[in-house]
């Protein structure tokens, strides 16, 4: 396995592996994003209390689900950058925060459009959002950093440290937010979580759940592919490959 | 028929914004990181075609 | 002669540090200033009503401390960078947590101290019940430190940058919400008779928590920076 | 030359914003011997003296210390190196004496008065002056006094010599020579040039 392993981390081995992927990649994307949509819109029957104002949850769920899962790959990136110094690690690491942020961007607008029918605000303090709103903070910091340090080795090398430093403290502001909400209980309990699921809305979700993390890899592979050559502008592989365009 | 679906049983003015929104989002992310690879590459390709004179450009 | 324990290596940084602050006095006041001035803005804010202020009370005083502690992080490392003595503290034969731990000691001392002394004298002033007052030195005592020693990953992660202090803030504060949340919530019950044991364990957890992890983070952060 | 030597140099090279500053350094220096590290502004002395005290990390290949990667040698390296770069290192508020004290602390001790360290820089009439109101020369002599209250075998300095005068250069040199008979090892860069006598004086030319 190690050789695998280190076999797909020599960036050109990756360029080209990833370069060739895309396109399948592109395609299941696009069939479970069209099935989850199909599911989601057409099929699931409106909820009985929210009306068809729901049909928000097949957005807002799975960002938030990934929201989470990116930043949890880019501590692990961070761990491999910081042990093995693996340069497509740094790569991945970077090129992921942005997809990150942007679906915890997502998570947070559409909880908000989602929570402005129920109670009349576009924002609500709810456990979850305000969870959500600090991890946006915290992708915002490793975006952030990583910009303001020139030398890129480095700038990866510091970012890797402040994931990390990030990811442990995730369960810790969950846990103090998930307190902090039922110390200050409104008074409507704002009752955030998933109406009752049954099955014809769960396997929208699911769908749309499987195709965000399709796209994640499809994104990561495409921005990891730039963010390559453009570290290693210099290097012969990518001399070759441009002159033999 | 087409036009109840559109109105999304009154909540028409959120969930289409979502989707839109979600749209929007997604499609950059994947267009920008697009744009910025080719962009790199014809100015590789430049830099690499015309070996002639001075092999590194220092601030490329 | 063989080198110096491990400890007589961290108290002696740590009484380096201590009279370097003793030397430039002015310096460890700017902390304690902000976190006064920040506290009278809000009567002058929100109105003198003795009810409200003494309500919001906690909030704003933690808000204060943990702003002007964030303010005060820069000064940890400051010094050395500049002057290539953290250079040479990364050379040094003792391992660098134990020595970052030293330094982080020394900020609390000039920047936390103050803040514990003052705390009491301000909740004064916003009218703060008396039994929340004794919880209120508690939490800054078990708090502040955890605000130096997480603080001190950011300092060490920016300490390279040419405009740092905007981010760091941008690190920092995200890390600090646990902290905030308890220890206000505590004040907060028990100005309103509650039991806060919960809470207070709640920070003791944070403070073993930072003062396990962070050296470690800042050191290979200072490492890193300084590469 | 013999692989037991104890500092290795193997297939290092170093990349600063895309320009290759050296690739495939490979040399090794034994005890009793000076490396001088000469080349133009640039040319990334700097870069290898820092990678050589383990404060900068190459690009690629590693450094040997006694057959082993400093790497994995950490605080014991660090022990066995003295660290002499641009900046003096010295805490302007503190005292030359206060600022010896510091770097023995930190480091290990040589046997040595501190007093005397300072008289052999002729600095000991400053012992209690704060740093700041030393000159830039004195500030030198204090951060070089380094090498004399800690025991170190390999001396790293980076332009040891800037706003020295003629006298203390060649004092120092004297050192240096002194140090090398005790089998010790002097890496360093200098403007100025070096007479070191014999085969003890290794020189490697980045600009080349």
């Amino acid at each position: 396995m190690f050789l695998w392993f280190h076999k797909l981390g020599s960036p050109p081995h990756f360029y080209r592996i990833a370069g060739r992927w895309i396109p399948w990649l592109l395609a299941i994307f696009a069939v479970l994003l069209l099935s989850g949509l199909y599911g989601g819109l057409f099929v699931a029957p409106p909820d009985y209390q929210q009306g068809e104002s729901y049909r928000i949850i097949f957005i807002h769920v799975p960002s938030a689900w990934m929201s989470l899962f990116i930043y949890v790959v880019m501590a692990f990136c961070g761990v491999v950058v910081l042990v093995w110094r693996m340069k497509l690690a740094e790569v991945v690491l970077i090129s992921s925060a942005p997809i990150g942020a942007s679906f915890t961007f997502l998570a947070l607008a559409t909880g908000s459009l989602w929570g402005k029918p129920m109670w009349g605000t576009w924002w609500v303090w709810d456990a979850r959002l305000t969870s959500e709103l600090i991890l946006l903070f915290l992708y915002l910091g490793v975006i952030g950093l990583h910009n303001a340090i020139d030398d890129k080795r480095i700038a990866s090398r510091a970012v890797a440290i402040l994931a990390i430093v990030g990811v442990v403290n995730i369960p810790i502001i969950h846990y103090s937010v998930e307190w902090w909400h039922s110390l200050h209980q409104g008074p409507t309990v704002t009752k955030f979580d998933k109406p009752s699921i049954h099955l014809s809305m769960l396997i929208p979700l699911l769908l749309m759940a499987l195709a965000f993390k399709v796209y994640y890899v499809l994104t990561l592979f495409q921005s990891s592919r730039a963010e390559l050559l453009k570290r290693e502008r210099n290097s012969k592989w990518v001399e070759e490959l441009s002159r033999g365009q | 028929m087409m036009s109840e679906f559109l109105n999304m049983g009154g909540y028409a003015a959120y969930v289409w914004p979502s989707y839109g929104l979600a749209a929007v989002v997604l499609w950059l992310n994947w267009y920008l990181p697009r744009r910025q690879h080719e962009q790199l590459l014809l100015r590789l390709k430049r830099q690499h075609r015309d070996t002639g004179e001075q092999k590194h450009d220092p601030r490329s | 002669m063989n080198r110096l324990s491990l400890t007589q290596a961290f108290i002696f940084l740590l009484r380096r540090d201590l009279t370097l602050v003793l030397r430039n006095r002015g310096e460890f006041a700017n902390p304690l200033l902000f976190f006064i001035l920040v506290i009278t803005l809000f009567p002058l804010a929100i109105g003198a009503i003795p009810e409200l202020l003494a309500r919001i009370a906690p909030g704003i005083i933690w808000v204060a401390a943990l702003l002007a502690a964030m303010l005060s992080l820069d000064s940890i490392f400051r010094s050395d960078f500049e002057d290539g003595s953290l250079e040479q503290l990364l050379l040094s034969a003792h391992p660098m947590a134990v020595l970052v731990l030293a330094k982080v000691c020394a900020h609390w001392l000039v920047t936390g101290l103050p803040l514990l002394i003052m705390a009491p004298i301000l909740a004064e002033m916003l009218g703060m019940a008396e039994e929340a007052q004794g919880i209120l030195f508690i939490t800054i005592l078990l708090g502040t430190p955890v605000l130096s020693l997480i603080g001190s990953i950011g300092v060490a992660l920016t300490i390279g940058l040419r405009k740092g202090g905007i981010i760091l803030s941008l690190l920092v504060l995200p890390l600090y919400v646990p902290v905030l949340i308890f220890a206000a919530s505590a004040i907060d019950g028990a100005s309103a008779g509650f039991e806060v044991t919960k809470q207070i364990n709640m920070l003791l957890a944070f403070l073993f928590l930072a003062l396990s992890l962070s050296p470690w983070a800042t050191a290979s952060a200072l490492r890193m920076s300084m590469s | 030359m013999s692989d037991t030597a104890l500092l290795k140099i193997h297939d290092l090279s170093c990349i600063r914003d895309d320009r290759v500053l050296f690739e495939h350094l490979s040399l090794s220096v034994d005890g009793g011997q000076m490396l001088l590290v000469e080349g133009r502004n640039g040319s990334g002395k700097t870069s290898l003296l820092r990678i050589l005290t383990g404060l900068k990390l190459a690009d690629a290949g590693d450094i040997f210390w006694q057959g082993q990667s400093i790497t994995q040698l950490g605080a014991d390296y660090y022990e066995a190196v003295c660290y002499v770069g641009h900046h003096d290192g010295v805490k302007r508020e503190l005292t030359c004496l206060e600022n010896l004290r510091l770097v023995q602390a930190m480091g290990k001790p040589a046997a040595i008065e501190l007093d005397d360290a300072l008289e052999q820089v002729n600095l000991y009439r400053y012992g209690d002056t704060p740093v700041g109101n030393l000159s830039a020369g004195q500030k030198r002599r204090l951060a070089l006094a380094r090498l004399l209250v800690t025991e170190s075998k390999l001396w790293i300095l980076d332009e040891p010599f800037t706003s020295l005068d003629k006298k203390s250069m060649a004092n120092f040199q004297a050192l240096f020579e002194q140090h090398m008979a005790m089998q010790g090892l002097v890496v360093m860069t200098s403007h100025h040039d070096i007479v070191i006598p014999g085969p003890n004086l290794k020189r490697l030319d980045l600009s080349a």
